[in-house]
């Protein structure tokens, strides 16, 4: 049966964003209502759906050749695409109420929830995409709302530079994910998953050709959801508003990468070698954030480093092919994730902006709420049963221990640090001496603001349950390995907190100074060096060349020589009568020679 | 006997010499007759070409032998306005000298 | 209706010349351009008489008056251009009267106007005779009349000593040119024992004919028409008489003189069509006239000086098709040459008298006369070669022949060159439509003069977008 | 009604030239004119892949030569740009001090030249229409330019002029490689005698060479491009938009109309070579616009480059991808011209167009920042947006062209790079928008105030069209790809036919 409900979902949000951009720009008041009106609305029909058992929308044809390209914007709507929904609706729901308060003060605030209400929309789109190309297209558009919502402050340098650079590296991935598109559609003949996935056996016999094709895809999650060696982007995105880091740049759009990696795994886990390529990514950013994250000083590229680390942790169980692990921990990431930074947003706006820890400390007892709420996510976050987080890294792990070793071995060191770093920003946030005049005059949020960070704490506490998170997610099957998994990662819990306590306790500046860490192993140095000399070297040895050789060394220099030449013909015509005879005379000898004797 | 070939070599002579009279001489009226030799030396050559051009009965072409009158006849001609521009010129600017008409140039 | 024959139009336009000029001589104290009048009158009736004569086809067994004259329609067609031609110079000349009568100081205010006006309608008759001319004794009597009332007209001016000097080069290089001509005609004669192009022909086709020396007369006389036609390297006395003449003589030099020397040159060329040197030497004539008219412009500052190059240049446009013996496409592109010719120098006339021959006094002309500078705009994009003008469809009707015919060469050359033009022609547009003048003064325009522009401008557009009427008139 | 929208524009140039008040009467002649277009659009038969609403009038019957006009898919989609666009450029144009009705006679030639080309079904009214635009954009830059104009003027002019006469000498050539019996200019008799394959191997090669030379310059193909950019970066705002976004697709459009269906062996042939010069648009194009230091020399160039994506779609010749060329040149020509009506409004404002001395403008210009930003982002590609569904198409065709598996082909690598040169579009456009409109405001731009009421109104229109047929592309789609198809399957009609069967679909997809 025909749903009108999944369109409801999708275009509630961007008629309110068409709405306030084209008629309410002014009344701030009054987008900000309609915005929050969308998304709840969406709400309301995801969770409709979410009791449906079976349910189908009507598809819509974008581009239709026939015969040679069929596109049309269509739903899947099974569990995956549901759950995904209620979560993003709901996420997206609490951070629009929670930026009513967030950006009370703002003058753009009827732009700011335009492109909210845009960017849920598009997210809806990448939810529901039942083909590459609806997934392409919605996966574009929210990287357009993330870039304009980092950029919202656009009159600052770091925050226009924070969003060119999010787009455009995410752009990088996307690149690759077009191709990986084209291959998968030349191959099998269609974009839609549906009618891939029953051909992709076929695709057996060309192995090497699977492999590219599903790396080049997973290049668009790699970008999107900032992994290694494009998750240079994701820091520096922290540039916008809180609301925003939260709700894109933690809880949702960054995890829609390894949502789309979940939603075409039929193309990833045909090749083990791809399988490997992913799970070593996934690895490799989740070890590498964490070792940067702690030795950064702003809480909220703390949580951004984190957050890395936790999408390396989806990664991974994605290229341990495990979909239901990866789809666990992106659920109860989003919750205690969002919860975070919307915890961070309420310090650092009480705290009048001000976002280096170091200027923070003893903040439990001016924010109680906050704490609160921070604290819950702090735990989930660091895998201590029996908050979310330790259920869902938990069955990454063991995932890791019963398939790869060093990428096990690697997540648990990674595990340490999460804890290490998240103590420490717990310490020297919350406890010890108020460090700053702002943060000694604080105090608690608005009802606006806590009301969401309560909400979402009570998920991110009860996220991980089977018996609230088996409603929504088929949970990974737990292995035989017993006790043997969470004890160790328990005990890589102690470790890292316990020595974060016991460096940063009452501490007032810190103690380690790790160059390399601080400087986030000079990834942006090193781009920004490769850039300056391939890019902008062969930018500008081309516009050089452009100028000056084509046009004008060759135009401009045709044009003159012709000229040049026409001004030495003109001599010719001297003026003396008998000059002219003369070469009358010439004139006559060589056509009587050129006629008559050659 | 005097060929063809003599007169036409006297009339190529004549024209050449005409010729480098147009091309040497300075002054404007020897130019003028230098022209006149020209056109006299094809006269010539028409001539010649009519006379040792004998058809079927016998005679030569005279058509042509008219036509060196209407040369004549121009030449007059021209030369009669060219006598006349020469004075016009030579009222204008005290000279006959192709030398000294050579501001039109480039 | 009685039928009119070809040769009583020349009759009457000599009758009419003979009568104005004896109208100038005894009635002195008329207003003497009534007599321009009278005679643009005169040769629109005969125009319009012309229209009533049936071409005849000319054959090779025609004796007595019939084996000098032919009155096919391409020579009816170029008696109505000459006629054309001729009633839009006199226009020029009445435009042009006031500078006349400056040059004249200290003379009645009218003097030499009278033969001013009549001296073109010599001119007239012996282009009409031109044409139609297929012997070579009358295409020399016919080439003469044109030339010396040639002579007379380019140094009219005669206390102008810049125009004296164009007269002198042109009487001396002229007559230098008729002795070529006389000479290849003798040449030709002597080879074939014919005066007679059909019979030439004829005596050609034999192959006891000695084929170098008629070619070395063919090129003789080649020298003397592509003196006429501005062809390089024959093309050394346009410029400087060109730019010396009276506005309207070069007007007529460039327009009834050249269109008539293309008419010779291809009825002289076709007995020789046969050798394949004959081709081959126009090429190459062509290349380089392409090339020397069209560069050599460039650098120009003087419109009158830079219309003479352009007349070179559009003598290599004309000479592709004579490569290509298109006579259809010759007869075309010279019609549009004529409109968009005599369009732009009716503008230069009128506006040289308020300020100068340089592009630079066109500056700010759309101000000070829209139209004149529209009229001229025409005039120019007709000569670059824009399309919906007379000068595009001439220049397409070339290049289609020469496509056709694979001359590779020429067509690479021409297209390059026709980038050059663009370049000229536009700084005339440039001066009038960017630049701005310190003068703001309105130009005065007279009816006649209006009325005439306006009508080039129609006729070159019109041609541009309706070539038919030309072309069927073209049709042999 | 094809014949009033042809002579509405220029009728209405005329009418200014002979006095009547200028802005009101280019603007009642550029809304007749889109008025017409939408309901030849509404009217239009879409099942029908012949010309409609033909009409003829006999000019030359010796050479064939007719004015003829009448409108297909694509001509309608072509017409439908112009008119949206004249009306953009010339409700932009406001007032002007210097020779108004000289400017909007101007403006309407070109557009009245454009309009016309792509109604012609004659070859030479297609040619020559085209040309009307060249004497008004030499005027146009040359009296009312800023910047260099005097060079760019000149380059413009005579640069266009060779190119079209080495076109003229093309379409010569392609007549006349019919043979004697079938030489016509009317386009539908030509397309019909190619289809009996009355055009030779060699001849194709040749015509499709000089074609491809003559057009080439028209559209700024590399290396022929470097008149555009100095050009656009001079000419007044309107002249820019209706140039850049108009008249730049004759190129594509003669190469779609005649390239297609009347030369395909010579398209094949060259194709090896097209697609070398056109990723030197996307590529090299691309860097050199990455180095740009001023606005409208980085819009200049960016509409060079992207004249490269639509080439790989004319290149590879299926019909998904020339339907992607299609519209995208539709969705360029209105991207462009909002981006060229916009940097206009700024440098009236500013005077300067130098990234260095601009910033933060959003701040002070709110809508023009926020008009600007949907350029931009049409411009690289943004999804919802219709110069994506034009890319995405050209993609996904060029990529098919020549498939194998395990093996990349040079369509196939093209469209990889083709891919990359997004990526670099999107490097040089969002470093202009951020150095432009983002960042902190100099105090020399405070007092700016933001873009009118009235002038905002074509923005919108403009913007407007993007989204509907980046939401809605099906319609295009539908409108251009009937005509295209018949295009490229006449081509074969023998082999088609007695293919026909299970693998028709095949059969279509591979050509």
């Amino acid at each position: 049966m025909n749903s009108f409900l999944p369109w409801t979902i999708l275009l509630a949000p961007l008629i309110s964003a068409v709405f306030i951009t084209l008629f309410a720009l002014r009344w701030k008041a009054v987008s900000s209502f309609i915005s929050i009106a969308a998304v709840l609305v969406s709400f309301a029909c995801s969770c409709l759906i979410f009791t449906q058992s079976s349910i189908a929308a009507a598809e819509f044809t974008w581009i239709n050749i026939g015969g040679a390209l069929k596109v049309p914007l269509g739903f899947t709507l099974d569990q995956l695409s549901k759950t995904m929904l209620v979560v993003v609706s709901g996420v997206g729901a609490t951070i629009h109420i929670y930026s009513l308060g967030y950006m009370r003060d703002d003058e753009g605030r009827s732009r700011y929830f335009a492109a909210l209400s845009l960017f849920m929309f598009a997210m809806f789109g990448i939810v529901l995409a039942n083909n590459f190309v609806m997934l392409f297209i919605f996966w574009e558009l929210v990287g357009f709302t993330s870039y304009v919502l980092i950029g919202h402050w656009f009159f600052r340098d770091a925050a226009a530079d924070a969003a060119n650079k999010a787009f455009i590296t995410t752009r990088i991935g996307d690149f690759g994910f077009m191709i990986g598109i084209l291959m998968v559609w030349m191959a099998t003949g269609s974009i839609v998953f549906a009618e891939i996935t029953p051909r992709m056996p076929d695709l057996v016999s060309h192995p090497t050709f699977v492999t590219i094709a599903a790396l080049l895809i997973f290049c668009g999650a790699v970008g999107k959801s900032a992994q290694f060696p494009l998750h240079v982007w994701l820091p520096d995105a922290m540039e916008g508003p809180t609301p925003i880091s939260a709700l894109i740049h933690a809880a949702t759009m960054v995890a829609a990468g390894v949502y789309m990696l979940v939603r075409v795994a039929f193309v990833i886990q045909a090749s083990q070698t791809a399988l490997l390529v992913v799970a070593w990514i996934g690895t490799i950013t989740a070890a590498m954030a964490a070792l940067i994250a702690t030795q950064q000083n702003d809480i909220k590229r703390i949580l951004a480093y984190s957050t890395l680390s936790q999408l390396g942790y989806m990664v991974m169980a994605v290229g341990l092919a495990s979909n239901d692990a990866a789809m666990f921990h992106l659920f109860t990431h989003a919750f205690f994730k969002a919860l975070l930074f919307l915890a961070a947003g309420s310090i650092i706006v009480m705290l009048h902006h001000e976002q280096n820890i170091w200027k923070m400390g003893g903040l439990s007892r001016k924010l109680p709420v906050t704490f609160a709420t921070f604290a819950v996510g702090a735990l989930a976050l660091i895998g201590c049963p029996p908050f979310s987080g330790f259920f869902s890294k938990d069955a990454i792990l063991a995932l890791a221990y019963e398939r790869n070793m060093p990428i096990f071995i690697l997540g648990l060191f990674t595990a340490v640090l999460t804890a290490f770093y998240v103590v420490r920003l717990l310490v020297i946030v919350f406890f010890g001496d108020t460090r700053s005049e702002a943060a000694r005059q604080s105090k608690e949020s608005p009802v606006v603001m806590t009301g969401p960070l309560i909400v979402l704490a009570i998920f991110a506490a009860l996220g991980g349950f089977g018996f609230f998170a088996r409603n929504f997610l088929a949970l990974p099957i737990e292995k035989e390995t017993g006790f043997f998994v969470p004890a160790l990662a328990f005990g890589a819990l102690i470790v890292g907190s316990g020595l974060a306590i016991g460096i940063y306790r009452s501490r007032a500046n810190d103690p380690i100074d790790i160059e390399v860490l601080r400087h986030k192993f000079y990834f942006d140095e090193l781009y920004a060096w490769l850039i300056n000399w391939t890019q902008e070297l062969l930018a500008r040895v081309s516009a050089f060349f452009d100028r000056w050789i084509i046009d004008t060394g060759a135009v401009d220099g045709s044009s003159r020589g012709t000229w040049g030449i026409g001004a030495l013909l003109r001599l010719i015509q001297v003026g003396n009568l008998q000059a002219y005879v003369f070469l009358f005379g010439l004139g006559v000898i060589a056509v009587i020679y050129f006629a008559v004797f050659r | 006997m005097i060929t063809l070939g003599d007169y036409l070599i006297v009339s190529g002579i004549l024209f050449v010499i005409g010729f480098a009279g147009v091309m040497l001489r300075r002054n404007l009226i020897i130019i003028l007759m230098s022209l006149e030799l020209m056109l006299n030396a094809a006269n010539l050559s028409l001539v010649a070409f009519s006379r040792f051009r004998v058809d079927s009965t016998g005679l030569p072409n005279y058509d042509v032998q008219v036509f060196v009158f209407f040369i004549i006849t121009v030449a007059a001609a021209e030369v009669a306005v060219g006598l006349a521009i020469i004075v016009a010129l030579y009222r204008a600017r005290q000279t006959t000298d192709v030398k000294d008409i050579s501001s039109l140039k480039f | 209706m009685t039928m009119i024959t070809a040769p009583e139009l020349e009759i009457a336009v000599l009758v009419l010349g003979m009568a104005i000029l004896l109208v100038e001589a005894f009635a002195a104290k008329i207003d003497k351009r009534v007599l321009a009048f009278v005679g643009i009158a005169g040769l629109a009736l005969v125009l319009v008489a012309s229209f009533f004569v049936t071409p005849g086809s000319s054959t090779s067994q025609a004796t007595g008056f019939w084996s000098f004259y032919t009155a096919d329609r391409l020579s009816i067609f170029f008696k109505q251009f000459s006629l054309v031609t001729t009633i839009f110079v006199l226009i020029l000349m009445t435009d042009y009267a006031p500078v006349l009568r400056s040059s004249f100081p200290g003379a009645t205010l009218q003097a030499g106007l009278g033969e001013f006006f009549a001296l073109p309608i010599f001119t007239c008759v012996g282009l009409m005779y031109l044409v139609s001319a297929i012997d070579f004794v009358f295409i020399f009597v016919s080439l003469e009349l044109v030339t010396i009332s040639f002579y007379v007209l380019v140094s009219f001016t005669r206390r102008n000593p810049i125009t004296l000097e164009a007269g002198t080069k042109y009487l001396v290089l002229s007559a230098l040119s008729t002795a070529f001509l006389v000479y290849g005609i003798a040449w030709i004669f002597g080879v074939t024992g014919q005066t007679n192009l059909q019979q030439i022909a004829d005596a050609l086709a034999n192959p006891a004919t000695d084929r170098n020396a008629a070619l070395f007369g063919m090129v003789l006389i080649l020298v003397a028409l592509g003196f006429k036609i501005a062809a390089v390297p024959f093309q050394i006395w346009v410029p400087d008489v060109y730019q010396g003449a009276p506005t309207p003589v070069t007007a007529y030099l460039s327009v009834g003189s050249k269109a008539a020397g293309f008419v010779v040159l291809l009825r002289v060329l076709e007995p020789f069509l046969a050798l394949p040197q004959t081709q081959r030497l126009i090429v190459v004539i062509a290349l380089l006239t392409l090339i020397y008219g069209n560069l050599a412009a460039l650098p120009q500052a003087n419109l009158k000086r830079l219309l003479a190059y352009s007349s070179i240049a559009h003598a290599g446009y004309l000479l592709i098709g004579v490569a290509c013996f298109d006579a259809s496409a010759i007869g075309f592109y010279l019609v549009a040459y004529l409109l968009m010719t005599l369009l732009s120098f009716a503008v230069l006339i009128i506006v040289a008298q308020q300020t100068g021959e340089q592009i630079d006094d066109f500056d700010g002309l759309a101000k000070r006369s829209p139209f004149l500078a529209f009229a001229m705009l025409i005039g120019m994009i007709s000569l670059a070669g824009v399309p919906f003008t007379a000068g595009f469809l001439g220049k397409f009707f070339i290049f289609y022949a020469a496509i056709l015919q694979h001359q590779t060469a020429l067509v690479v050359t021409g297209v390059i060159t026709v980038g050059c033009g663009f370049y000229y022609y536009l700084k005339v547009i440039r001066a009038m439509y960017w630049q701005s003048s310190a003068r703001v003064d309105k130009i005065p325009v007279n009816g006649l003069s209006r009325l005439a522009i306006s009508a080039l401008i129609i006729a070159t557009i019109w041609l541009g977008v309706y070539p038919q009427p030309i072309l069927d008139a073209l049709k042999r | 009604m094809v014949l009033f929208i042809i002579f509405c524009p220029i009728m209405a140039a005329i009418l200014i030239m002979a006095g009547a008040p200028a802005r009101k009467t280019a603007l009642a002649g550029s809304i007749l004119a889109f008025a017409a277009a939408l309901f030849l659009l509404v009217s239009f038969d879409r099942v029908q892949h012949d010309f409609q609403h033909v009409t003829s009038f006999t000019i030359s019957p010796e050479w064939h030569l007719s004015f003829t006009t009448g409108i297909d898919g694509l001509s309608l989609v072509m017409i439908l740009l112009a008119t949206i666009v004249t009306l953009a450029a010339i409700w932009f144009a406001g007032t002007i001090e210097r020779y108004e009705s000289a400017f909007y006679a101007c403006l309407l030639f070109i557009s009245g030249g454009a309009i016309g080309a792509f109604a012609s079904i004659d070859l030479f009214f297609f040619y020559a229409f085209h040309e009307l635009a060249l004497i008004p954009t030499f005027l146009l830059i040359g009296i009312w330019g800023s910047g260099n104009r005097v060079a760019a003027a000149w380059k413009i002019t005579i640069y266009l002029a060779i190119g079209s006469f080495i076109l003229l000498l093309g379409l010569i050539l392609l007549y006349q490689s019919f043979p004697a019996s079938t030489r016509s200019l009317d386009i539908r008799a030509l397309t019909a005698a190619a289809a009996l394959g009355q055009i030779g191997a060699d001849a194709q090669r040749h015509v499709y060479l000089l074609l491809l030379i003559g057009f080439g310059i028209l559209i700024s193909l590399f290396p022929f491009h470097t008149w555009a950019p100095e050009a656009y970066a001079s000419a007044p705002a309107p002249a820019a938009m209706l140039h850049a976004g108009v008249l730049k697709k004759f190129g594509l459009y003669g190469l779609l109309r005649l390239a297609l269906p009347l030369l395909p062996e010579g398209s094949r042939h060259w194709a090896g070579l097209l697609v070398v010069l056109l990723l030197g648009n996307i590529i090299y194009v691309g860097l050199v616009t990455i180095a740009q230091k001023r606005l409208d020399w980085m819009l200049g160039y960016s509409s060079v480059m992207h004249m490269g994506y639509i080439f790989l779609g004319v290149a590879s010749a299926t019909i998904l991808s020339t339907t992607g060329a299609v519209v995208l040149m539709f969705a360029h020509g209105l991207s462009i011209a909002l981006l060229f009506a916009l940097a206009g409004e700024l440098r009236k404002r500013t005077d300067t167009l130098v990234f260095d001395e601009l910033g933060g403008l959003a701040k002070v210009m709110p809508f023009a920042s926020l008009a600007f930003g949907f350029g931009v982002f049409a411009a690289i590609g943004l999804p919802g947006l219709a110069n994506f569904a034009g890319e995405i198409m050209i993609f996904f065709g060029a990529f098919k062209n020549g498939w194998e598996m395990d093996r990349f082909h040079i369509f196939q690598i093209a469209t990889v790079l083709a891919l990359w040169g997004v990526v670099i579009s999107t490097v040089y456009m969002l470093r202009a928008y951020r150095k432009t409109f983002m960042g902190a405001l100099s105090d020399r731009w405070k007092e700016i105030v933001d873009l009118r009421f009235s002038l905002r109104l074509p923005i919108v229109v403009l913007i407007g069209a993007l989204l509907c047929y980046g939401f809605f592309p099906q319609s295009l789609v539908q409108t251009v790809a009937p005509v295209l198809r018949t295009y490229l399957t006449e081509q074969h009609p023998p082999s088609a036919s007695t293919q026909r069967g299970g693998n028709n679909i095949q059969q279509i997809a591979w050509r």
